[in-house]
């Protein structure tokens, strides 16, 4: 059974601890596990774990092309499960992955054989404030903790609402845009993030276009958490690998602990 | 379906929940199961303040009347029905067309974007972006762009903007910028996505002016609405032309927008809607339930979800998804949604040409394959078949061509 | 121009000649000094026969309604008018186009192939044949055919069946035979030639529908007549839409059929007309009296009497003559004949597509050449200006293509 | 001055001689008028002389690329005339083109250097009965008799006046179709000349289709004469020249005369 992702970031966020996040696209590499233990030794506070999808609409270039990858390596959602529950790993597992994947299987059996590989948070973008009900019902009865985004564009009352919904944490969408490495940190992160702090809400972890060390202590000031995708991909993509992940992981850990 | 009506005592046409018919969906966008808003949430509020624009639009007799005066005197409304009296003949049924294929740009896409780009420049937005799989949604964009002084621009898989050079530099001509998309299948679908990743990062000075009765609510909803002029007048001409309700109602089905708006006209009346989709799109007829580009509705797809490539002669009818209402009237049985092959659908085209003088697209070529097919068969002699001929062939004369006679 | 009517003692207003303008031509089919029969004897009879026929014809309400009821039905008529928003703001005119773009087929031609093809049955004859130069009338002429089960066969320059090769596979998708025609330049004038050495030889069950006004008697006169659809419904909907009289009407000259349409309707009007060649096939302005093709006209020819070839962006203007008709309104001082150059046409082109979402073909857009080069000069700024949008650009957009962008 | 066309036929015609008038596409080849003194010397009793234009639409094959030789060699009806001029010929010559290369002189220049040349009948085949008369008028004056033409296609009394405006001949056009070598005589012939013979005529002369000596002799069973163009261009074009020229005009001559 997993680590419950609510009542580890509950506590760490007590413990005023900043949360760190990195994502892997599950299946995109044959040593993606190893990456996965790499980067929760580098100092992850929980792992969130994408599964591809055929029309990712929230992800930009960098994990469109770890996702084909991926897909090519004939990945599902249940061939990652099963390597999950292989390992046991030390960190709240988040899935991320798009409501189609979900639905296909039925939310009875993701959600069960997600739980089963140690999973206790989902992810999934597409599933609005009005559409995620029945998901997030079912998800919970299994231990899973499903967050809900809020973005810039969100209204005050829309926001308040979400807060109140979302399980684990609330995911602050950095900018308007999709995942992608970034330059530099959208403006509109201290929006997002205060007015998530004006309603009650579980911790706030800001991601989407997080991409360096510097930028993840920038948010860590703000926010709860930092959620570092794309930038981390990018390395696995350009064969980094365990080592150059758990170098990079460690930066932003020192980063956002500074 | 007839039925004695206990209080006035006579035969009455009954038709089941005829109030409810291609309605309005419900608050979250649902036509019974299918339907809905499943975007990202920082789509959410772009599509919360359209769908409140629309509502207050389709409601303003003065917005009505500006995009029914454009379709008029710049669209080329209304478009005549065309009986075939040669193919009737042959065929032993009473063909029409509703000549879509007159509209300007050369199909029925035109009906909605005029209706987008207005509520684009009603929301006070100075832009629109486009996805476009042949090119016809794209020009037809980028023309009413044109009309109205928007900035436009179209998404395009690159290997379509590659198939179909002279419609991007349509669009261009138009004023619009193409940018193909090089990510997925580099088609359209992918342009689909894409088109949605911009938006994200634009909702603020930008409408996505989708092409069909797909995507999160309201568009759907609001696309069907923009088209439903295609059945409303063809309800009407039925009347005076003395054809009456016609016995079917076919059109072809990409994403559905062109069968939806002739539907609407016809929802509440006796006539069977038939949907010919392209047998390798088939999203009904093949295809499950699941979610894609914001909507919950039938799917072409793998064992895993995972979404197909739908392929066909047509590449207006390559999306691999189909709109929720159509799923709907699918689900209920209202609609009847049939398969048309490539080989039916290219002597299709030729007999409506030499025998007619209209050299139809591709796509409501299906439509016509499956009357040719069905006509004294499944469509009893004697039966007045409606046929919407969603747009006109010229567009693809050049890939007939290298087909037919191998040439490249 | 008003005068003082000595008998009611108001001011109305003064148009010479109100009756005879552009009314039917003499008994040898003269316009002035223009028109007659210049055809070897054989023709003489088909041409007769074909006299009486349409005289009997025009004059039948049936035959006349059926015309107009496939115009409208098959043929999308009417077709509306567009007041240009942006380009009259840019201008400082307010400019309308009478939008034949819109028509089955993308361009007037349509209009009088239908009326040819019925008086081809009406005269027990089954078989057309037509010339074409980049293939709209062909295609056209095919269209009608294929309407009224017509054979037709179409004679098409060589040179301009390697151009055009879609327009030739159009034309045989609608069941035409298209015949390469390789005498002389290979060119339109060479396949009005060859059409005509082939009618000598089939005049009992073969017509022979010429594509504009010109030709020998009745041919000037009947296409006219099948044209004026464009002037009547134009003269009424500028009154419906409170334009009044335009104070210029404007069409661009190949044989001169889309002006003479147009210019029928505003013919006895205080409206200027005016007539814009291509620079390159300028019969009027730059041509000299002459005769060919079976009328006395002004031609493009050399000092010997040798007919020159025309030479423009425009294949469909690229005709060394023009109908003769026109060259009497010229000598009368009725209409203008102006000229437009391949660059500001190309320029007009591009402004139309971006600022108005309309692509014009290349014909008409030598007459909005000439609009955007005179108005505010020429043409007073507040004037209204009426063009006639003979067809749609779609046909010539690949060649716009490899001009603009040097693509072969 | 030229030799009379009505004069020489209407007497020859008297004396049951039958008339036979060779076609020459005038500049086709540098030697053409050498040709046009070997026919005669064959036995024409007239000789059609062609006048190049850019459009024959009453021209076939043969003789449009006879004229378009002719174009390309620089030929103009003024320098036929002027080579006409230099050479005394002693058979009606007839000159034949189309009606914008008269109008195009003027018709008053045209027929004066035409009748200089010793020309004195002229066919303008796109010149109808309606067409004709002004051409015709100025025409007599300068002693040149203008040819009409009767197709099959006639209708009778539209035959009567043609024939009486005709001069020189009437030209009884053999078959509905263009100039050209045809395999056989077409069924026209018997009608159009019978047509003909029901009305008062000047000598009837069948030409369009006529290309071989068998077929020159059944029309000359019927008709007055016979024209022959394509069958002798054709040979000239062949670099048969003037003694080909000589010898197919002969064999002509020898059938009509059987
Ligand atoms: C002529 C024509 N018909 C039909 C379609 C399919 O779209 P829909 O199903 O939305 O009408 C297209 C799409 O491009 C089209 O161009
Ligand atoms: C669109 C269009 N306009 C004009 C013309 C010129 O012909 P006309 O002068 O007879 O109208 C053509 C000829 O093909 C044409 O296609």
């Amino acid at each position: 059974m997993g680590i419950s992702l609510s009542e580890r970031f509950d506590a760490l966020t007590k413990e005023k601890k900043k949360l760190l996040i990195p994502y892997i696209m599950a299946g995109m590499d044959d040593s993606w596990l190893d990456i996965v233990e790499a980067v929760i030794d580098a100092g992850a506070d929980a792992v969130e774990i994408g599964l591809p999808f055929s029309d990712p609409i929230l992800d930009g270039e960098t994990i469109q092309e770890a996702g084909l990858l991926s897909l090519a390596n004939g990945t599902t959602a249940f061939s990652v499960f099963a390597e999950l529950a292989k390992r046991s790993l030390q960190v709240p597992l988040v899935v991320m992955t798009y409501y189609n994947i979900v639905a296909h299987s039925g939310h009875e059996r993701f959600a069960g054989e997600a739980a089963a590989a140690g999973i206790t948070g989902s992810i999934v973008p597409d599933l609005s404030l009005e559409e995620v009900g029945d998901w997030q019902d079912v998800a919970r009865s299994h231990g899973i903790d499903s967050v809900l985004l809020v973005a810039p564009s969100t209204p005050h009352e829309r926001t308040r609402e979400i807060c109140a919904r979302s399980k684990g944490f609330v995911y602050a969408v950095a900018r308007m845009g999709v995942t992608g490495e970034q330059g530099a940190l959208s403006d509109d992160v201290h929006g997002v993030v205060s007015k998530i702090r004006a309603v009650p809400s579980p911790p706030i972890c800001v991601g989407i276009g997080v991409s360096t060390p510097e930028q993840a202590f920038d948010v860590s000031r703000e926010a709860d958490g930092v959620i570092v995708g794309s930038a981390l991909v990018r390395k696995i993509l350009d064969g980094e690998g365990a080592q150059g992940a758990h170098a990079f992981v460690s930066s932003l850990r020192e980063a956002i602990d500074r | 379906m007839w039925t004695m009506d206990p209080l006035i005592g006579v035969e009455v046409e009954m038709v089941d929940n005829a109030e409810m018919m291609m309605g309005t969906p419900d608050d979250d966008g649902r036509f019974g199961s299918f339907g809905g808003r499943f975007v990202p949430e920082p789509l959410i509020p772009a599509c919360l303040e359209l769908e409140a624009a629309f509502k207050d639009a389709w409601g303003d007799p003065v917005f009505v009347e500006e995009y029914e005066s454009i379709l008029h005197d710049f669209g080329g409304r209304p478009t005549p029905i065309t009986f075939c009296r040669r193919l009737s003949e042959d065929l032993g049924i009473s063909l029409y067309l509703k000549r879509e294929d007159l509209a300007h740009t050369g199909s029925h896409k035109i009906n909605n974007v005029i209706g987008q780009a207005l509520l684009t420049r009603r929301m006070g937005k100075h832009k629109m972006i486009a996805e476009t799989g042949a090119g016809q949604h794209g020009v037809a964009s980028a023309t009413a762009a044109a009309l109205l002084g928007l900035e436009c621009t179209v998404y395009m898989g690159e290997l379509d903007t590659q198939r179909q050079e002279l419609n991007v530099f349509r669009m261009e001509l138009l004023g619009a910028t193409v940018v193909p998309v090089t990510s997925g299948s580099k088609t359209l679908k992918d342009a689909v996505n894409e088109a949605m990743r911009t938006w994200v990062t634009q909702v603020d000075d930008t409408h996505y002016c989708l092409g069909s009765v797909m995507g999160p609510h309201p568009f759907p909803w609001m696309v069907r609405e923009f088209q439903r002029v295609i059945g409303d007048e063809a309800a009407l001409q039925s009347k005076e032309l003395g054809i009456g309700t016609p016995d079917y109602v076919v059109a072809c089905i990409g994403g559905g927008s062109n069968a939806a708006g002739m539907f609407a006209g016809f929802a509440d009346s006796t006539a069977q809607l038939i949907g010919v989709e392209a047998s390798g799109g088939a999203a009904i007829t093949s295809g499950s339930p699941g979610v894609l580009h914001g909507m919950r509705s039938q799917l072409i797809q793998d064992d895993q979800g995972q979404i197909s490539e739908a392929h066909s002669i047509s590449a207006g009818l390559d999306y691999p998804g189909i709109g929720p209402e159509h799923a709907h009237l699918a689900d209920i049985g209202r609609a009847r949604y049939e398969q048309a092959g490539d080989d039916e659908v290219l002597e299709a085209l030729q007999l409506l040409a030499s025998r007619e003088g209209i050299i139809p697209a591709l796509e409501p070529a299906h439509g016509l394959a499956w009357i040719l097919r069905e006509a004294g068969r499944g469509i009893p002699k004697g039966s007045s078949v409606l046929l919407n001929m969603s747009g006109r062939g010229d567009k693809d004369v050049a890939q007939v061509l290298s087909i037919l006679k191998g040439r490249p």
